[in-house]
């Protein structure tokens, strides 16, 4: 999962529709957890993706870290 | 079904698509307002908006079709898309033909929201305070029940609620709380670039 | 401990209240479909009363196009005279 | 010093090196070309920005999208507020660095150059405009004057790219990165000046003699800005790998007795004195060693001031320059400028140490820019270098602060 942090108004959509992952910090902003999501969870991380009204969030398939191009 | 029925469906959905547009608006102000509480978490707001936003559009379908169908109106398919090329009321049923269609152009680009981008959509969802006016003296101006009481009480419920929804939002300032700070540091690093 | 609680009750609240999202859709779904009957039945029962409006008249005429309804005939016989020789009458007849 | 080489000529108190001059110590500039990136790569040449990428490699990855069509922005918006070394090296020594931005053209195929100078540094952007008319008109044509707003966040490369495409210089969040899309959706190469001006150097006189510079397996020279308690402040070039003591004494030693040293500016964080004197300047190195060069800042504090006080100010700065785009750096840093600032006036809020730390794991990397990131690490080498001092402020009022 991977938020345009300059986008995030902090209007918490996400946080409410995905708590297995989202939670907010002292500010109101989301703290994503980290590592890839598991297809049980998919339904839900794909609702808060489409529910943030400023498109901030987006879902991104886990490509296996490549090095910088040689 | 017979023509009696269609006219009746077709005030009837009218009416009952006033309604619930009015809705709409007001849990779109509301939503842009951050309303909550803690059996009412924000989601909820946005969904149903959503949710009856698009029974709305059918309900409003079902509003146009069963008048073009009633043979005695005549409308022909042609009014249902072209404003103002009705014979019949031309004006009032124009006005009905544009609000529609800015619905349609709402409701489409919300639903490829991800695809347009959230500035393009934004820009285009402002219609929406363009169409629920024009829906709403639509209504009046070629409205059979317009002068009946129980619909005087509808339109009015609607309006009342809109225009309170509207003048708070306009009263309340941008709920996103580091607007003013950016636009100040926008300021600070801004200059006219001529490459 | 707390903060598995705390997830587990956000999750719960998550859950409950999409399904108020889901029943208050239905239930709007449904009082809109009701609300087309209503509407259908309070209009026909007060057109009577209102026929001094040339609008109601206007439409009124519609209802008598095939209907053979008792009181939207009664309504159309007096409003299609109060309109007649209006074009949208004869659309109407046809 | 031995092993001046960006500074090699005449003395500082010269001025701007005149075209002519340049010309004529240097030699002709050879062409840019793939095998300048390769030269590059077999040097070691790191960023002087602040990241010490490898620049060898990104100058690879822009030439692999360029298609001809690349952009080049020289960076020499130096934000940083403890820095001057770029100002220096653009003001003396501006034919260098122009000369590396046309070699980076040429090398990853782009066709349009800009000069992007601190407007504040107005030594800089005299002395780069005066250059640019030295030029023959073939290179000033390729070549533009960009002066850039001075603030903390302008120098970061997204921003750099944003100004250049909207006029706003603020971050942008990555993907993409400036390589993959920047100018105008185009492949973009932000380098940093000192960087630019050191590959300069490398295309005339090889990878083998950039090598040779350094010490200790460190490649070249770096320059650093050297400020607090030392007896001459100033910007100085010394081969990398060498230690810390060797610059405080090149800056003449330090006035009265160090108690710790800030290394790599606002973005890098505190040493104790102790710590320092034996570390090896050297950009790759440093991280290992818990520290970082960043970009190049050695700034000593002496055991009379208040390392709380210098710290909360350096935090109220930095909270000052987040661009407020963020929600977590903006209040983030908000927060814990606050919680310091209170801290260092010995008046802290029931729990504000632990807080402190809190905060700190909450806000990194939580940032589309590493603003909050840099602010973020720098608090945390306060807290660890003057834990001491901290802990005796939270107890300041309340014992139960911490």
């Amino acid at each position: 999962m991977w938020i345009d942090r300059t986008k995030c108004d902090g209007h918490r959509l996400c946080a409410e529709l995905f708590p297995e992952r989202i939670h907010l910090d002292d500010w109101g902003y989301p703290i994503i957890a980290a590592g890839s999501i598991p297809a049980a969870l998919l339904p839900h991380a794909q609702r808060a993706v489409e529910s943030c009204p400023v498109l901030a969030l987006a879902l991104r398939r886990v490509v296996r870290q490549k090095a910088v191009a040689p | 079904m017979n023509n009696t029925a269609l006219w009746y469906t077709t005030r009837g959905a009218g009416a009952v698509s006033l309604v619930l547009l009015s809705a709409v608006v007001v849990l779109g102000v509301l939503s842009t307002l951050r309303f909550e509480s803690t059996s009412w978490p924000r989601f909820l707001t946005t969904g149903l908006h959503r949710n009856i936003a698009l029974t709305a559009v059918v309900f409003l379908a079902l509003h146009i079709v069963t008048a073009v169908v009633d043979p005695f109106t005549h409308l022909g398919w042609l009014a249902a898309v072209v404003p103002f090329s009705s014979y019949y009321r031309t004006f009032w049923l124009g006005l009905g033909t544009i609000a529609f269609e800015l619905l349609l152009a709402i409701t489409a680009t919300s639903l490829v929201r991800g695809l347009i981008g959230h500035a393009a959509w934004r820009a285009i969802h402002w219609l929406a305070y363009a169409s629920w006016p024009v829906a709403v003296i639509h209504g009046f101006g070629t409205g059979t029940d317009t002068w009946s009481g129980w619909m005087l009480v509808i339109d009015l419920f609607c309006i009342l609620a809109v225009s309170l929804a509207v003048g708070t939002r306009l009263l309340v300032q941008s709920p996103d709380p580091l607007a003013d700070d950016r636009a100040r540091f926008r300021e600070r690093v801004s200059r006219k670039v001529t490459k | 401990m707390e903060n598995a609680n705390a997830n587990d009750s956000r999750i719960r609240a998550r859950d409950a209240a999409t399904r108020m999202l889901n029943r208050i859709t239905a239930g709007v779904a449904f009082g809109a479909i009701a609300g087309i009957g209503l509407v259908g039945a309070v209009s026909a029962y007060t057109i009577p009363g209102v026929v001094s409006s040339t609008q109601g008249a206007t439409a009124g005429a519609s209802t008598s196009s095939g209907s053979t309804s008792s009181s939207a005939l009664q309504s159309s016989a007096t409003s299609v005279s109060s309109s007649s020789g209006s074009g949208i009458t004869v659309s109407g007849g046809s | 010093m031995t092993n001046l080489s960006l500074f090699a000529g005449r003395p500082p108190s010269a001025g701007a090196e005149s075209f002519a001059d340049h010309a004529r110590r240097l030699g002709a500039r050879p062409a840019g070309n793939r095998a300048l990136i390769d030269t590059l790569d077999r040097s070691g040449l790191v960023g002087r920005g602040g990241a010490s990428f490898p620049v060898g490699i990104k100058w690879k990855s822009v030439l692999s999208r360029s298609r001809g069509a690349a952009v080049v922005i020289a960076n020499g918006a130096e934000g940083e507020p403890l820095s001057r070394k770029d100002q220096t090296l653009m003001a003396l020594r501006p034919h260098l660095v122009i000369d590396g931005a046309l070699l980076a053209a040429e090398a990853v195929r782009a066709n349009r150059i800009l000069l992007y100078v601190g407007e504040a540094h107005r030594a800089a952007v005299a002395a780069m405009a005066r250059a640019l008319a030295e030029r023959p008109a073939a290179d000033a044509r390729r070549l533009i004057l960009l002066p850039a707003p001075a603030s903390y966040v302008a120098g970061e490369a997204t921003a750099a790219v944003n100004f250049v495409n909207t006029g706003v210089a603020t971050p942008t969040a990555t993907p993409p990165r400036p390589s993959e899309r920047g100018v105008d959706g185009r492949p973009t190469l932000v380098q940093n000046v000192e960087s630019l001006a050191h590959a300069a150097l490398i295309a005339r006189n090889g990878d083998g003699w950039f090598r040779s510079l350094g010490r200790h397996e460190a490649a070249g020279t770096v320059l650093l800005t050297v400020s607090g308690a030392v007896v001459k402040p100033g910007v100085i070039e010394v081969p990398c790998g060498c230690t810390v003591d060797e610059v405080l004494e090149l800056a003449g030693g330090v006035r009265g007795t160090a108690r710790a040293v800030l290394l790599g500016g606002y973005f890098g964080g505190w040493i104790s004195a102790r710590q320092a004197g034996t570390m090896l300047l050297d950009p790759k190195g440093l991280p290992a060693a818990g520290g970082s060069l960043g970009c190049g800042i050695v700034s000593v504090l002496d055991d009379t001031a208040d390392p709380l006080e210098v710290s909360a100010r350096i935090m109220q700065h930095l909270a000052n320059e987040s661009a407020a785009q963020c929600g977590p750096c903006f209040f983030g840093l908000r927060s814990l400028s606050a919680a310091t600032t209170r801290l260092a006036g010995r008046q802290p809020d029931h729990g504000d140490l632990p807080q402190l730390h809190r905060w700190a794991a909450m806000v990194k990397g939580r940032g589309a820019c590493r603003h909050p990131d840099g602010a973020v690490s720098f608090l945390q080498s306060a807290l660890s270098v003057f834990e001491s001092e901290f802990a005796a402020a939270a107890g300041a009022r309340g014992r139960k602060a911490s």
